[in-house]
Order: structure tokens, then sequence, then C-alpha cells
């Protein structure tokens, strides 16, 4: 019997000793998680934000004790928005940094290179892009993608709504020279196509045009009665406006999420005034939950710029949720499936976000805001 | 077997450079053409080698008329020429010059160069064999190691006449050989040029040494201001008075 | 017709702008025989300097202070170029590079100083209305101003012992040099001269369309389509050829449609050059 | 024996230095695709020194080359599912039956111009790949491009790009040591001269930017299946401008320059501080190669050589004076 206690008591030691020398295991060792954004090149004015808001969301993670007393660290690496070093740098965060899940790339193109090798490295990628394809079922890299925003299609189709919603039936596209551009035209003429309400006329212009008044005469002349911008740049959004003032298109004018940036207001000058956005976040009158990332942020000696913050936070906290669900070793396999399981949870942005084995998208309307600029600012529209 | 040229014009914008000249180069003979600077000797070379289009008239080359035909292929069946400020890469060694004057006979692709099939290097060392005999026949072998940007100009003619002999032409147009040689290398070229006359090669030159002329050519044309002045053996023209007055101011040696 | 009559008046406005950065490009290829690729970088200093200290200060000083820095920036690849001459004799791409590598590092030198967002200033509210098309003074401040900047760089370069040197020297360098020209110090100067005109460009630039820290690359660009259009030795053909430019731009902007819009000029600016005359090389190797 | 050790010098330090380098990072993933990414790139950058340094054309369209090959063995391994060696056939013909026609176009330019009509036409073709539609994927591109079957392993492909480099490189030493090269290396520094000696120069030059353009489709082959995407951005008109900056950097007239630049400028960008200063570096770095030695890295050989030359003759100079004076007086004479 003394030797069947005895042993009972080893056994009980052992146990306890394994738990807990697992569990000091566990505390030594952090969470990696990759950082794969666009630090420079064109689209570095998204991935700068994207980086400071995870920065400082996981400092503050960290100094409540992290994910179940692990640490979180992050690796961070820059593609200089070039999609060949997206996929290096997939490699090299998997493979030297030893990360278990990467937010990123910043652009569609850079994560379409990467999202290959980490699939094959059966890591998850949680890709803050709207892109439609990213998430695109019939991929191969489908089951390690995630998208941590409404994508082109709710956020296009919201759009359009909310323009015609408004009383508006003859509307003409002005759109940028890009995937997000052409590919979110074509949807809304084939959406209006099929409200028997046809757009009237199109315009577009690349990227880094500094002069579109002849696509706003162009505009002008099928004498629409709102227009819709598909554009994310800045620059070239202001200059449209701009534009459409001196050509005297004096119509209403709806822009994309993308130009929900201060720079955007500044480049419209007084043009500016009245146009209207469907956004992703509106840091000038932010939802309560908006607001305390813009504290976390501010908190850091950072104000929050655009959607950025809020699309890399997302990606950060779905993997965190899904994280803290895992009983055993964290990995990219275990991540994923907790992923796909993930619902009803609440981040920094309006709406809940939402994965399953058949929707990687995550967000949907209800995370969209129709603002309007006034007086230098965005203001919501009820 | 000769050129033939038949009362040809250039003009360069509004200036006529060349006005109604025509000479006939026999293969074998030595032609020497001379003028005061700017009277048309450099344009004639490059009128008849095609570097220049010529506004009328014609140019023939063994019977055949050169309108139409390409500088490169002029030279390539046959006709060779130098420069008056010879042209070089003043890196390249003057062995590797004279071998690029081998072009015409070296008859390899673009793939046979980038494949380099054992028949290539057969060629290869064939053209290197006849580039060391035509060095040797100049006189030039001490240098063939050295750049052409080291060398004095008159090694640097003798190299520039090498790599126009290399492409054993039947007709060979020399601009101002002489100029800057000293007469040990003057009488190698003399001796060169007579020796090639003899082989049937037909040799225009241009010259102002009018002694190396005296000496080496069979007969002599004077041009003035783009037309032809005189037409004569070297004694007979330099006994002409239009001939002094032309060259008032000149070199008459 | 009406729509056309619009465009083509839209184009030459726009045109205006290319055409000022033709300017200093054209200048420099007949003072030096190169081509800066920094020249848009160089306006874009301009510009930036001319928002920031504007803003601080007062717009006329902001406006000198960008043209100044712009003649300071343009100073140092002068310095580079000279540099170079000693060393490498021949082969101009070197210089073209190098002012490329100077691009980039004044595009870097922008974003870390004055940031990622668009510069822009916009003085005017109101607009002329001309004959029914709506302009902005702006435009007419910038038609001003070329027609200024014509006049004084052919009066510099046809009119002036400076300019008669700075065509001898680029005609034949050792034969000016012969003559007793400074060729050096013609060199630096005309580098000076060219970074004056392009901070002068980009303080236009600022004033009309904007410009971002990456919008270097993109009016060198513009620049140099319309310098080349009509041949690079004129800087007049310079500014006739900006305005070609922006007609074509303008005109299959407002009646082509995506990607076709962008290809027309393109296309036209290849035609030209490969079709014309400007950019041939010297009769013998050019025919087939 | 002696020639052949010339000619192919370059080809053995290559090795040398693949043996050497091959055995320290075999185990590392990382450093094997940073060096198949280099491979890639000295493919492009190779296909500069080719058309640049030996024929004097800057071409500033070699990613639009390189893009062609990619997306070329992108869409027939990747749609049609055929395989990957119909693809190379395609990367290796389908740039030079472009180029060649092009450069009867624009070879007769003056150098400049030929700069830019070739900048005009990557631009031009970079529009035309984001318009292609579902042919090319249009501003998406196009993605789930297979790994090569028979070097699915990174070591295995490092073995294959690195491979595909050799065999440039010895085809290019064949090249510039035999006539055609030599006639091309004429054209480059004078175009009359070689006239003169009988060189076709728009054959020439044309044939010289076709071969560049395959060299450079090569490089997009390989791309298309390391990578496994193609897009616009992938092989854009920067990529055309960094790849310049190789070849310059390392010297582009030599066979080594251009693999020395794609080295030296990738790990360049994997060691400085990525942030908005990077840009200065990289400027700064590329003024100072090209102020300090004009012909690349490679040219530093010669820079060395002449300074160690001048001053030996400057020691010996007063000694020979006598000797100088003699055969100058001979001269003269």
């Amino acid at each position: 019997m003394i030797s069947g206690r005895k042993l009972l008591v080893a056994a009980l030691l052992a146990t306890v000793s394994f738990a807990a020398s697992s569990a000091i295991a566990q505390n030594a060792k952090p969470l990696k998680i990759g950082l794969l954004l666009s630090l420079s090149g064109p689209a570095a004015s998204f991935g700068i934000p994207e980086r400071d808001a995870a920065e400082l969301i996981v400092a503050g993670l960290n100094s409540q004790g992290g994910v179940d007393g692990r640490k979180v660290e992050l690796a961070i690496y820059d593609d200089t928005t070039n999609p060949t070093e997206a996929a290096r740098g997939a490699t090299k965060l998997i493979r030297e940094d030893g990360v278990v899940a990467i937010v990123g790339a910043s652009t569609g193109s850079g994560t379409l290179a990467a999202a290959p090798i980490a699939a094959r490295e059966k890591i998850p990628m949680l890709a803050p892009n709207a892109t439609i394809s990213v998430t695109a079922r019939e991929s191969q890299s489908y089951p390690y993608v995630f998208r941590t925003m409404s994508n082109d299609l709710v956020n296009t189709k919201q759009l359009y709504e909310a323009a015609i919603a408004g009383g508006a039936k003859k509307v003409a596209i002005f759109y940028q020279e890009d995937a997000y551009g052409k590919d979110s035209a074509t949807y809304v003429k084939k959406l209006a196509e099929e409200r028997g309400a046809p757009i009237v006329d199109m315009a577009s212009a690349p990227l880094k045009s500094i002069e579109v008044a002849a696509q706003a005469v162009k505009l002008r002349g099928s004498s629409p009665d709102a227009v819709i911008m598909q554009v994310t740049a800045p620059a070239l959004g202001g200059a449209f406006v701009r534009a459409a003032k001196q050509v005297g298109l004096d119509v209403p004018i709806w822009g994309s999420m993308g130009l929900g940036q201060k720079s955007f207001i500044e480049s419209s000058g007084a043009a500016g005034n009245g146009v209207r956005l469907v956004v992703f976040g509106n840091w000038d009158d932010p939802s309560p939950r908006q607001a305390k990332l813009a504290d976390v942020m501010k908190a850091g000696g950072k104000s929050p710029q655009g959607f950025a913050e809020l699309i890399s936070t997302n990606g950060l906290l779905a993997i965190v949720e899904a994280a803290r669900k895992i009983k055993g070793d964290i990995t990219g396999p275990a991540l994923r499936d907790e992923l796909e399981k993930l619902c009803k949870v609440t981040t920094y942005s309006d709406g809940e976000l939402c994965y399953s084995k058949d929707d990687h998208d995550g967000w949907s309307t209800d995370a969209l805001t129709t603002v309007e600029i006034r007086d230098g600012a965005f203001k919501r529209v009820q | 077997m000769s050129i033939e040229v038949e009362k040809i014009d250039v003009r360069f914008g509004g200036v006529t450079a060349l006005q109604d000249v025509g000479l006939t180069l026999q293969r074998g003979e030595v032609l020497a053409v001379i003028g005061p600077n700017g009277s048309g000797k450099s344009t004639l070379f490059n009128a008849i080698t095609g570097f220049v289009d010529i506004a009328s008239g014609s140019v023939a080359v063994d019977g055949k008329d050169m309108a139409g035909i390409p500088a490169a292929s002029r030279i390539a069946s046959g006709i060779s020429r130098t420069f008056q400020t010879p042209r070089i890469n003043p890196a390249a060694t003057v062995e590797d010059s004279v071998l690029c004057g081998f072009h015409p006979h070296a008859r390899i692709s673009f793939w046979e160069g980038l494949l380099r099939p054992p028949a290539m290097s057969r060629t290869e060392a064939e053209l290197r064999r006849r580039r060391t005999r035509v060095l040797e026949q100049l006189d030039l072998l001490g240098f063939a190691e050295q750049q052409m940007g080291e060398l004095p100009m008159g090694i640097v003619r003798m190299v520039d006449i090498a790599r126009a002999m290399a492409a054993e032409p039947n007709y060979l147009l020399l601009d101002e050989p002489a100029a800057g040689l000293s007469k040990t290398e003057q009488n190698v070229l003399i001796q060169q040029v007579r020796q090639l006359a003899k082989q049937g090669v037909g040799v225009l030159l241009v010259e102002h040494n009018f002694g190396l002329i005296r000496r080496l050519a069979d007969r002599v044309i004077v041009l003035d201001r783009g037309k032809v002045l005189l037409r004569g053996t070297a004694d007979e023209v330099s006994k002409r008075p239009e001939f002094v007055t032309a060259y008032l101011g000149t070199s008459v040696q | 017709m009406y729509e056309l009559l619009e465009f083509s008046s839209r184009g030459v406005l726009l045109g205006v702008t290319y055409g000022l950065l033709a300017f200093p490009i054209s200048l420099l290829f007949i003072a030096t025989d190169t081509v800066d690729l920094a020249v848009g970088a160089y306006a874009v200093l301009a510009g930036a300097v001319a928002m920031f200290v504007g803003g601080s200060v007062n717009p006329a000083v902001g406006i000198l202070t960008g043209i100044l820095v712009g003649v300071l920036a343009s100073a140092a690849i002068g310095s580079i170029s000279l540099m170079l001459g000693r060393r490498q004799k021949g082969d101009p791409l070197v210089l073209v590079l190098a002012s490329f590598g100077f691009a980039i590092f004044l595009e870097s030198v922008v974003l870390t100083l004055f940031g990622k967002d668009p510069f822009i200033r916009q003085p005017f509210t109101y607009f002329w209305n001309i004959g029914g098309i709506r302009i902005s003074p702006q435009a007419g401040v910038n038609v001003v101003v070329g027609l200024l900047l014509i006049a004084a760089v052919y009066v510099l370069l046809y009119r002036t012992s400076w300019g008669r040197d700075v065509r001898a020297s680029a005609n034949n360098e050792r034969a000016a040099l012969l003559a007793g020209i400074p060729v050096r110090a013609l060199r630096f100067s005309a580098f000076m001269l060219a970074g004056l005109l392009a901070g002068i460009a980009g303080v236009l630039v600022l004033y009309t369309s904007g410009m971002d820290f990456a919008s270097g690359m993109h009016l060198t660009l513009a620049g140099f389509g319309a310098a080349i259009v009509f041949g690079l030795h004129g800087p007049l053909r310079g500014f006739f050829g900006g305005l070609a430019i922006g007609v074509v731009e303008t005109i299959s902007a407002g009646y082509a449609n995506g990607g076709l819009a962008s290809l027309v000029p393109l296309l036209f600016i290849f035609l030209v050059l490969t079709l014309g005359r400007g950019g041939r090389q010297g009769p013998a190797g050019v025919r087939a | 024996m002696n020639s052949l050790l010339m000619r192919y010098r370059s080809v053995l330090v290559l090795i040398v230095v693949l043996t050497v380098v091959t055995m320290l990072i075999r185990a590392n993933t990382v450093w094997l695709d940073t060096s198949v990414v280099i491979a890639i790139y000295s493919l492009i950058a190779l296909s500069v020194g080719i058309s640049y340094g030996q024929a004097g054309i800057l071409s500033v369209a070699q990613a639009a080359f390189a893009s062609v090959g990619a997306y070329a063995t992108a869409i027939v391994t990747a749609r049609y599912d055929l395989p990957a060696a119909v693809g190379l056939v395609l990367a290796l013909l389908l740039p030079p039956l472009i180029a060649y026609p092009l450069a009867r176009l624009v070879t007769r330019l003056n150098a400049l111009s030929l700069a830019i009509a070739t900048l005009v036409f990557g631009q031009a073709f970079d529009i035309i790949l984001r318009e292609g539609g579902d042919f090319t994927g249009g501003y998406i591109g196009l993605s789930g491009i297979p790994p090569l079957p028979f070097a699915s392993g990174l070591l295995q492909f490092h073995f294959v790009a690195w491979g595909a480099v050799l065999i440039v490189a010895v085809l290019l030493s064949n090249l510039i040591d035999s006539p055609f090269g030599r006639a091309t290396n004429t054209l480059r520094s004078d175009t009359l001269r070689a006239v003169a000696d009988g060189v076709n120069v728009p054959h020439v030059r044309s044939a010289i930017l076709a071969f560049s353009a395959s060299v450079a489709g090569l490089g997009g082959w390989l791309y298309a299946h390391h990578i496994a995407y193609i897009g616009p951005d992938s092989l854009g008109p920067s990529v055309s401008l960094s790849v310049l900056l190789m070849a310059v950097v390392g010297g582009a007239q030599t066979v080594l320059g251009p693999i020395i630049g794609a080295a030296l400028l990738t790990l360049l960008f994997k060691f400085i501080p990525s942030q908005e200063v990077q840009g200065m570096f990289y400027g700064g770095a590329l003024i100072a190669v090209l102020v300090l030695t004009p012909n690349g890295l490679m040219g530093l050989r010669t820079v060395i050589g002449r300074w160690m030359k001048s001053s030996a003759t400057k020691r010996e100079r007063a000694t020979a004076n006598v000797a100088t004076g003699v055969s100058a007086a001979r001269r003269a004479s």
C-alpha cells in the first residue's frame, strides 16, 4: 500500500512539475506574429500606419500579460510595395523568425504573391486588403488567407446604394487605373444595369495624374446627377474634386473609402465641401469603439490617419483571439482551425468579425459609415 | 574591274560639297586626290563608301551600281577605308584592333559566336595567323599588345592602315595616311602600298605630302571647292599654274 | 466641336506645365549634351519647401526659398557632373544614371522632411469665364510666367555672350577650350540655371495641381517627353512640345477610355521619336 | 589552353564562389530564397549587360522582356496545364520576337532618345498588361503558377537558377571573344568605325537586343515558377531601372559585373534600415559608385591597376627621360 501511495504521490508530483515546466516554457517562449507591410514605396501611406497601430496594440497586450501568459512579439518586413519582396518576406518571416501567423501584405498583389508561400508553410495570413481575388475560393491558398475588412464588393455596393438613395438617376463614374478602380467600376456598372439605370459615362486616370480637367469635362458632357469616384489616392481624388468644380460639374460627388484620409480633404481644398464618402473608419467623428483605438494611438504619440490602423489591428486581434482558444501548441494549422470558428468577435472596427469555413471575409456592411466633408473634417451622416 | 564615279553632287543643307565630280580607279593603280582643306576630298571618300548620300550622279564598283547599298555592305564587298583622324578605341590593344578589320572575312554569325562550334575556333586561329602577318608587314609586331590610347599618332595611323588591309580589299581608300608618320614609317607605308597595287588592289589616296604622291601615285586629281580642277600625272599637274594658285598657302614639298 | 475646343484649350494650359519642365531639360542638353533626370525632383523639392516655408512665414518668402533650394540641389548635381567629367570622357549616360541616383536621393529627403501627404496651394477660389470655359486664374499666371521665361531663355541663349559661349562649348568642347572659354564654369552655371527653371516650374505646379514626394519622376518624364517631341536642341521647341503633349493627353483622356487614354500620349511620343528626325544619330550608322 | 582559361575565367570564378556559398547556405531556406532571387535578378541584369555593356543600347525595358517570359509560362502552365518546358521555349522565343523589330525601330536613334524610347515602350507595355483582361489577369495578375517538377525544393531551384546564370555566362563569354563580339564592342564606342569595318550595325544591334531579351525572358520564366505569382507590379518599369543600376554598379561591360551588382543591391536592401531614409542610402551609394568607378565595381580593377602603373611610371620617368627624349626626336624628324 505504502509503495502504492508513494507511487501515486510520485506520479502527481511528476504531473505537476511537468505542467509547471511546460507552463514556464510557454511563458518563456513569446508568440511570434509577422507584419508583412509596405513601409516604403507607393503603398507606404497604408503600410506605415498599419505598422504603428499594430505595434501599439501589441505593447498594450503585453503590459496586460500577453496571451495566456505569453508575450506577443512582432517580426516586421518591408515589402517596398513590390510583390517579389512580399514573397521573399513571407519566406523570411516564417522560416527565419518562426512566426505563427502573418498580418499583410499591404497591397492585394503583395498578398497574392505571398499567400502561396504561407499556405505551403501552413501559416495563416490575415490580409488587410479589399481586393476580391485575395479570398477566392478556388485558390490553393484559400484555406490560409483571411480578410481583415469588408471586401470591395460590399464596399462598392454600399457606395452605390448610398449614392442613389439620395435620388440620383444618372450616375457617372470616375476611377483610377489600377486593380481596385477598374474592377469596382465594372462592378458598379453591372449593379446599375441590373437596376435598369445604366451608368451614363465613365472616365479614368492613372494613379499619378496631376491634372484631370479633361476627364471632368468628359463626364459633364453626359450631364449626370451624381458622380462616384472609385479612387484611393488622395491627391488624385482631390484633383478630380477641384477639376469638377472648375469645369462646372456641380453635382454630388461620392468617394470610396480609400479617400477617408486627412490629405484628401487638404488636396480638395474648398471644392471638397459636401463630398460624401462611405468609409471603414472616421477619426474626426469616431464611433465609441474607434475612439478607443484613437486613445491607444494618441497615448503612443501617433494620430490615426485612415482605415489602415483599423484593418491591421483587426488582423492582429483575430490572431490573438484564435490563439487564446487553443489548448495545446499554437501552430499555424491550429490557428487556422480556430480562425474559421471565430464569430461575433468585436474589435476596434464597427460591426462584428465572423469567419467560417466558407467565408474568410470577416466583416460586412455593418462596419461601414457614411460621412460628409464639412469645414475641413469628416462628419457622420445619419 | 574598277570604281567608276560619274558626275556626283553632294550637298549638306544649302552647301554644295562636291559638284560634278567623276573619276575612275582601276584595280592595281594608285590614284591620289589632292586639294586645299575643304575642297571635298574626304567628302569624295564618304560618297564612294556610302557614308554620305549623293544628290545626283552615280558610283559603280566593278560594274555594279552602288545606289541604295549601305556603307557597311560596300565595305564588306571589298572597299576598305581609313579616316583622316583615325577612329580608335583607346582601350583596345593593337592586335585586337587589327582583328576587327577582318570582319568581312570572319563570316561568323551571331549563333556561331554564341555557341562556339569547333569550326569557329579554327576560323579564329586562322584569323589570328593572318593578323600576325599583317602586323609583320607593317612593322608593328612590337606594339601588338599595347593599348591604342598609349601610342603615338604615327603608330596609330599605321594600325588603322593595317586594319583596312586586314579586310583584304579590292580597293583601298587611304585618307592622309602619311600625316604624322616618321620617315621610316613613311617608307614602310610606300613599300606596302606599292606591294598592294602590284597584287591588284586599287588605291585611292588623299594626301597633302606631294613628295609622297610623286613617289607613289600613278595619276593625280586636283580638287578645288568641290570641283575637279586638274587631272594628270604628278609631274604634269605640278607644272600647271592653276595647281600652284590652288595650293597657295598650303604645303608643297 | 465646342467640346473639342474646350479639350484643346485645357490641353494647352496643361501643356504649359510640361513646357516649363521641358525648359531646364533642353537647356541642359544644349549646354552640356546630357540629361538630368533629377529635374522633376528639384521641382518637387522647391514646391515642398515653398509650401512649408510659405505656410509658416509668408508665401512670397516661401516661393523664393523654394526656388533657391532648387538651385542649390542642381548645384550638387552640377558638381557631380564636373567630378565625372574629369574622370570619364565620353559616355554621357554615366551622368544620366548619376542624376537618376540623385533623384532617388532627393525623393527620400522630401519624404523624410515633409512627409507623404500631397503638397498643394490653392489661393484662387474663383474662376474666370472665357467663352464659356471656366479657368482658374492660376492658369493665367502659368501662361504669363511661361511666356516671360521663353523670352528670358531666348535672350540669354542667343543675345548674350554667356549663351554664345555655352552653345560654342556644347558644339565642340575642345575648340571652345582652345578659344579660352571656361567650359567647366559654363557647365556648372548651366546646371544652376536648370535648377532655377525647375524650381520655378515646381512652385507653379504646387499652385496649380499639387504634387507629392513621389511626383519627381513623373514630372521629369513629362518634361522629357515635351522636350524631345520636336527635338532637344531648342528650348522653345521644348515649350511647344509641352503644349502638343498636353493637347494630345487631354483629347485622348476626353475621348478614349481607361488605359487606352494613357496609352495614346505614350504612343505619340514613341512614334514622334522613332519616325521623326529629331533623335537620329549621324548619317552612316542609320541605314539598314 | 591558356586562351580557354582567359575566355572562361569569369565563369570559373563564378563556379568557385557558388560552390562555397552553396555549402554555407544549403540548409538555410531564407538564404536559399535570397540566393534564387539574386540569380533571377542576375539574369535580368546580365541582359542589361549584354545590351548596354556590350552594344551600348541603354534599354530601360529589360524587365518588360522578363515579364513577357514570366507571363508566357504563367499562362500556358497555370491556365492550360502545359508543362513548364513549353513555358521555357516561349519565354526564350517571345521576348526576342518583340525585341528584334523594336530594335530595328529604335537603334537608329542616338543614345538618349533610344533610352527614352525603350522607357516609353516599357510603360506602354505595362498598360497593355494591365488592360489585358482575363488573358493577363489584368491589374491582379496570375497566381497559382506550378513549381518546376524537377526542382520543387528550394535547394534544387537554387541549382537550376544558378545553372541558368552559368549557361548565360558561358554564352556571353563566347560571344565577347568572337568576331561578332568584337564588332559589337567596336560599335559601342564608335559606330562609324564599325561601319568602316564592314559591320552591319542595325543588324548587330538588333540581334544583341534580341539576345538580351531572351536572357531576360529566361529570368522571367524562373521568376514565375519561383514566386508562383506574376502581376504587372512584379517585373514592372521600376524593376527595369533597378536591374540597370545593378548592371552599372557591378560593371555592365563585364560578365561578372551584373551578377555582382545584383547580389550587392539585393543584399543592401536586406541590410539597410527599411525606412523613409532608404532612398538616401540607395541614391547616395549609386552616385558614390559612379563617381569613384564609372565602369562599375569590376572597373575597380583597372582603376587600381592604372593607379599602380602610374605610380610606377612616375618612379621610372626620371631614369627614362633620356630615352624618351631620343625617341621623341626621332618621331619629330
